[in-house]
């Protein structure tokens, strides 16, 4: 299987001279070299190429923390709806379709996450956690509080600390105990009147749930700070538990994870921010309000500003409404039963040591004395997609796995077997691994130091 | 069969033997919630059949109502060839999470790998990532880049005055928590004014900020001059442009850009309510500051070439806090959605296209500067898509009037409008001329 | 690039160097056509590209008016779920060709095998092939089989006299160039009237068709007695039905049916303007007499399982003028849309749809009653999704109304309208109750 | 790769009278048993069979005789237009889009075919060859004309014989003459006062035109007969020459080859049929005609009656319309010319000899002391499909070859490739053949003799 580049297929270099030029030659570039392909041979190049790739359709999808779930067909469709093509520049009056399904989003959002308000504009999760950074900081400012500090759980995943330090703040790093969850002692001695806010992944990172919830957040409370929360892993709450009710005061949604949109390969996603009514005042701008029946968009009176040239990623809001409308309370709650049940199973059935529980939609199990990468690549030989691997990292070797809710018992058999299967080969058939895919195992060291990042950059004579 | 979601697949059999299988007689067991902070369950929502769901969710849409939109400025859409819709939607691409295992995923890295060659031949320059969430956000990106290359010592950054308000937000944001500043600089008849722009910026600028074409459509005249400018003082130069734009304007390379930031999703996407895709390129020796995603060319084991993500070691979640930039989901299928458009469009087809902003703006506003009360473009410059236009009336009665016609436009001054005009909408300028008439 | 077709990849040099390679001078040498017969190319059909195509058979579609149809009458549609589409759509299925290379089509004769198994659980027959074009195609082939098995000597086919006229017409075609011969036998209050057929039956009767539900949508509630008397006098019974009545009315087989036809497309298709899926099942005895594909499995060389197109001695491509039926392209797809939606719905949702056909259609028939001047149903019998209105007002003159008011209903008699009602316009039966107050 | 039937996967019986039924025992079936799976199952079973099928979007498909083109994305979307779902019982009042794309397509398929009359309910090629043949025979009927006999030469498609059959015609088998054309001598010695028609395609099944067409025009019309076109070949033809021009009164065009509309495994199709002035009154019931700027349905005058229980095959037409209206003249006469440089150059480059010349669309090579099938399955291990082999029988050994235009050289050149490796390959290795693909070599005898049509067949037991 090697499908050539499209600029190994045809390429044609077009003057921007040739036929007329509606601008004067100093305007314009000379020429532009660019694939030259007919529709049947695109249609063939993509087709080709899609099938070189792995998809939620094809099989399980375990990586733990990502919250991989079948995206239903029909919310394409409702994306699809000539009337959702809309331009953000339109007046109110006329875009009340537009607003009434955001509006109603804000609301359903709330309601899950037990939070007063709504923003919808950041564009993925890592661009709500940054608006809900700016919105604490705010928030203190506005109290002429001059807080430098964010402090945030060794497990916690990597964009926390990159959001934070993008707002400015210091990150305060917060040790794991013994058991896994928040070192509640640490806590007490990082918290200060230094400390802008806790951001906390609930259940966490192994998917234990932090019972100390709400004395952590009394002790954040009490220091001044706020608490967040992290959505990456709120599949496994739906229904039973909402961070506004733990003591939370600001939250962002993972839309693709929580809420079914498809991930496409990397993104777009979306990532609203809820808050408590106390810190509404200072979400983004504009934000949409309803007012006697119809709706409109408004700045909040000391709106952090913009964290997206305009309110976001609409069509994957629209899909996030539809998926959530199709399950009502009663599906939403069988997600988080489902998804907990078939990750308990799962674990039940692999032949590996899962060092933390009870824990809730994923497991953190160890390798042990295998490499955690190399089993991953074997995973690929037995047709599974493998879980993350290596993090977090004070699980050694940790392989995060979580299958959620879409599996069936048989899928998530024959996931057991896929682990079960290579922790049972030899260390040369790990490291040998991949051979049945694709490609191979692929040189990251040599992409790295030799980066050729376009077809440019590749020599003629490569193959 | 399943009550419940309808996408968890157990039946109550199964359900059983999995509980049982676990050791644990309900799956309320498995949660460790302590009991005062347990919800019940009851969000108030109502479960709707997939029918039901798509009927209620398309009466909302319908609310909107139905106008021809002459709307640009910074969002633009252009027919999306029906190839583009069909190939993306495969579920092996839509339903895809990153590529973090590039052995099974190879089909997807290439078509981010393409679109990357794509800007860098498009741009100039030899390195873009596989995207950013906006231009908004590519703009700030490309300003915190300044703020953290070595060559760089200023702190200020140069934006100028007419520029959309969502790119100036998001950068006020993203810099806030840094040392870098913003400032403004002035226009001249719609675009910069090297002279003002000399006299202001200094050796302690970062970076210079501008368009082409500008947020109301006017194409820069004297690029190169803004570039050496930049270099002069030794900051960095940011173009911002868009993906149909490169295609005919001057390349950004060949006008000393340092960084080229902007919108690609005028290509690929429809009008889709401000969603973008940010394009994002620099030089080769920016790389290791660069933000976001990069897909690499290598070898696999048996000696192919093979695509994978590469130079994690920038991203947050290797270097969390000293990483380049937070984004860990971009928006990758909108970039494949955008490489798949030009492909399908070609050299000749962009270029064309491009022409095409060029000569139905000019014609468009000809025509309307044929009308009494109305004079455009407002700019003494060559447009892009879209332009300024002078009313004598006031221009929120006039917009208002041509909504209740069908018409949308932009308000951009007590007498002035700005309109847009694509491929989408080509067809109907005539009858946006004669609304005008009717409503002047 | 290209000019001409667009599904052409041929750039002018490769047309050049592929000339060259075949050693003409240009495409017109490669044409021998005699002078006499050679046409210029010019059929004054002017090429659009894509999105004026689009455009235009848009609007021209968009002068079908937005009616709510309560419509049937052997054309049925029910809710499509959207994994139909999505999944339908793909090209690996939508653009493939019979399979006539099996090792590389498995993915589509495994679907097929599928449809034809839900077809054979659910008539009860151990044979079911492929599709037929539609219901009418597929009842003119079983009269045709009737008149080739050797256990039949008659030649009288025998039809109900409410029939739809596209089934008879097609019939009557069909049967055209053989020795059979129609004739209709007597209903009596919307059914078959048994002691009329059974006098009329004879022993040189080929084949008694009769339906269930019937055209007006009336249920038949002496079904075996009619097998029976079909089996008597050594002719054929085959019943006609549709996919979703097979899920909850009787077992084809267990009434002493020899054939089922009937449309299978009421699963799978939006409405279509009566294009259809003809299903066909049959007794294991006429396996070898039955039309068209049909799809069998086996093992491949590696002793796997596999499966193939079998048994195709019985069609045109080998046996020619001897074959079962011309027929060759059928409408696999169809079927296959057909099989995904079956497979979505589950036994428990074709019961429930089923259920939900005849509760739906009994409401509304009551509430309409409830109206002065209108009585329903005219038939003393239970029915599915449609029924007959009487009305004491000229039934054309109401449809016509109603039609104004946004519906359409049949006319099927000077005081006769007949009413359909299925899940796609069940929401609007108020709505239609309150047009038949406004127009009566 | 092996995917369980759904059934295997998991199945219910459910019995009917559970829950409330709306219906008396008597008349409902007790229960029934079909497989009972959720739509991410559904959704992952399907995907995996798609990537069990080889299609036109994978790569060449030179299938002789099929004409099997790229399909056009967009006719896709025109077909799911929500105004295009109409039932047919409408009123031709509110029906006025779907009579006027009917009607201007009949307008469009009648000047390409040089035909005064096109009727579009045929739902497949076959099906058209049966109403051309019904029209035949009621214009013979209406002159008084009792006529028995209908010739088709015997390298025509199986469905000449069989339609012709079908309305009860003796079908007279027509011998080719040693160039690969009608024999004209043995043609007049066939035609006759019984000679209800000739049916020809032209080009023929070896890809010659019938070059002494007008001269068989005569004889067929002077003996009183009619002379059918059948359009399977009309790719060839497009805008080269119109069988109207040639003599034919009657012929059917295959939408699905020559008009690039989706073949779907299978079907469905369309196959409309023109006829001259003459021979309209007899087309099928109803017909679409224009009456002062709006469209109505009406039964010619001695109309043959019903082919299809409606209209045919609607969406299929509404495609290709689609498909005309893009190209238009100059794009459907460069579909014929880059099909015949396609065939040419591939036949150059195919190591087969290729009897009959100079073909147009499509060449016959024949394989040689090789056998043909086995050929075309080793040609499968190279990734290709193979032509139609085996046929027509005259030519040894025949692989019938139609790249069709939208092969680019490139595809051709693989293509070409495929036959010569396989070509030069062992008899062993091409008995083994196909070994790369999902299944290997199937038993067809098995098949036939033991038929297993159904789950229900299956042995519970077996893989």
């Amino acid at each position: 299987l090697y499908e050539p580049l499209l600029s190994e297929k045809n390429s044609t270099r077009v003057e921007t001279g040739e036929g007329d030029s509606p601008l004067p030659d100093d305007l314009t570039r000379d020429s532009v070299e660019l694939p030259d392909l007919s529709e049947p041979e695109l249609a063939r190049h993509y087709t080709r190429l899609s099938q070189m790739n792995w998809s939620v359709e094809m099989g399980p999808y375990p990586l733990g923390s990502c919250t991989m779930k079948y995206n239903p067909s029909f919310t394409e469709d409702v994306a699809a709806d000539p009337n959702a093509a809309v331009h953000p520049d339109r007046s109110v009056r006329s875009s009340q379709g537009t607003l009434e399904l955001l509006y109603d989003l804000q609301d359903y959002l709330g309601r899950i996450g037990g939070m007063d308000a709504v923003t919808l504009q950041p564009p993925a999760g890592a661009a709500g956690e940054f608006a809900g950074i700016l919105v604490a900081k705010a928030y203190h400012e506005a109290n002429g509080d001059d807080r430098s500090e964010v402090i945030v759980p060794a497990s916690a995943h990597g964009t926390n600390f990159a959001s934070a330090a993008m707002a400015g703040y210091d990150v305060v790093e917060l040790p794991s105990d013994d058991d896994g969850r928040v070192d509640v002692e640490a806590l007490d001695a990082a918290v200060s009147e230094d400390t802008a806010a806790l951001m906390l992944t609930n259940p966490n990172t192994v998917g234990l749930f932090e019972r100390d919830i709400v004395e952590i957040a009394e002790m954040v409370h009490d220091a001044g700070g706020l608490l967040y929360y992290d959505g990456a892993n709120l599949n496994a709450l739906l229904g039973r538990g909402r961070p506004g009710d733990m003591g939370f005061d600001i939250m962002h949604y993972n839309v693709h994870k929580t809420f079914a949109t498809p991930h496409g390969g990397g993104g777009p996603g979306a990532g609203p921010v809820g808050v408590v009514a106390e810190l509404a005042e200072f979400l983004p701008k504009p934000h949409v309000r309803e007012r006697g029946g119809s709706y409109e968009l408004y700045d909040p009176e000391r709106s952090v500003g913009k964290v997206h040239g305009y309110l976001g990623n609409w069509l994957v809001l629209v899909k996030a409404y539809a998926y959530i409308a199709r399950l009502g309370d009663e599906g939403l709650a069988d997600a988080s039963a489902k998804a907990v049940l078939n990750a308990n199973y799962l674990a039940e059935n692999v032949d590996l040591e899962v060092p933390y529980s009870p824990f809730h939609h994923e497991f953190a199990a160890t390798a042990g004395d295998r490499d955690a990468a190399d089993v991953a690549k074997r995973m690929l030989d037995y047709g599974v997609h493998p879980p993350t691997t290596k993090w977090p990292e004070f699980v050694p070797e940790a392989m995060l796995t979580e299958p959620t809710e879409v599996e069936s018992r048989d899928s998530l058999d024959d996931l057991a077997h896929a682990f079960n299967a290579s922790l049972g080969d030899s260390e040369e058939e790990l490291e040998g691994a991949p051979s049945r895919t694709t490609a191979q195992r692929i040189d990251q060291t040599d992409a790295a130091r030799n980066p050729r990042l376009s077809w440019h950059a590749l020599d003629d004579g490569e193959e | 069969m399943t009550r419940g979601s309808p996408y968890a697949p157990h039946t109550d059999a199964e359900t059983e033997a999995m509980l049982e299988a676990v050791g644990v007689e309900s799956q309320e067991d498995l949660f460790d919630i302590p009991e005062g902070v347990r919800f019940d369950g009851e969000f108030g929502i109502e479960a709707r059949s997939e029918r039901e769901a798509r009927r209620e969710m398309s009466r909302t849409l319908a609310k909107n109502d139905d106008l021809t939109e002459f709307l640009g400025r910074d969002h633009h859409s252009h027919y999306v060839p029906a190839l583009v819709d069909d190939l993306s939607r495969r579920s092996e691409f839509l339903t895809s999470y990153t590529q973090y295992q590039p052995e099974i995923t190879q089909g997807f890295l290439q078509v981010l790998f393409e679109y990357q060659s794509m800007l860098v031949e498009l741009t100039g320059l030899p390195v873009a990532n596989c995207s950013m969430y906006d231009a908004a956000t590519a703009l700030a990106e490309a300003a915190r880049l300044a703020g953290r290359v070595r060559r760089v010592s200023g702190t200020r950054v140069l934006v100028p005055e007419i520029l959309h308000e969502g790119k100036r937000g998001v950068l006020d944001n993203y810099v806030a928590g840094t040392d870098l500043t913003v400032e403004t600089y002035a226009m001249d008849d719609g675009t910069v004014d090297i002279d003002a722009l000399r006299a202001q910026v200094g050796e302690d600028a970062a970076m210079v900020y501008a368009e082409n074409p500008t947020v109301r459509g006017s194409i820069e005249p004297r690029l190169s001059e803004i570039g050496d400018i930049a270099e002069e003082n030794g900051a960095l130069f940011c173009l911002g442009t868009d993906v149909v734009a490169l295609g005919l304007l001057e390349e950004p390379a060949a006008v000393g850009a340092d960084v080229v930031v902007g919108e690609a999703d005028a290509l690929g996407m429809p009008t889709s309510y401000g969603m973008g895709l940010g394009l994002f390129a620099t030089r080769e020796e920016f790389l290791r500051q660069v933000p976001g995603r990069l897909v690499g060319a290598s070898e696999d084991a048996a000696d192919m070439r093979a695509y994978t993500l590469t130079l994690q070691t920038r991203e947050q979640h290797i270097r969390k806090e000293r990483a380049t930039s937070n984004i860990c989901t971009n928006q990758a299928w909108v970039a494949l959605r955008t490489a798949m458009h030009v492909a399908s469009l070609g050299p000749s087809g962009l270029v064309d296209l491009a022409k095409q902003c060029v000569t139905d703006a000019e014609s468009l506003a000809a025509e309307l500067s044929g009308l009494k009360g109305v004079r455009a473009p407002v700019h003494d410059r060559h447009h892009f898509r879209e332009f300024v236009a002078h009313v004598d009336q006031p221009a929120t009665a006039i917009a208002s009037d041509l909504e209740s016609e069908g018409f949308a436009v932009h308000v951009v001054g007590e007498h002035r409008l700005q309109v847009c005009v694509t491929d989408l909408n080509a067809a109907k300028t005539d009858a946006l001329v004669s609304a005008f008439e009717e409503v002047l």
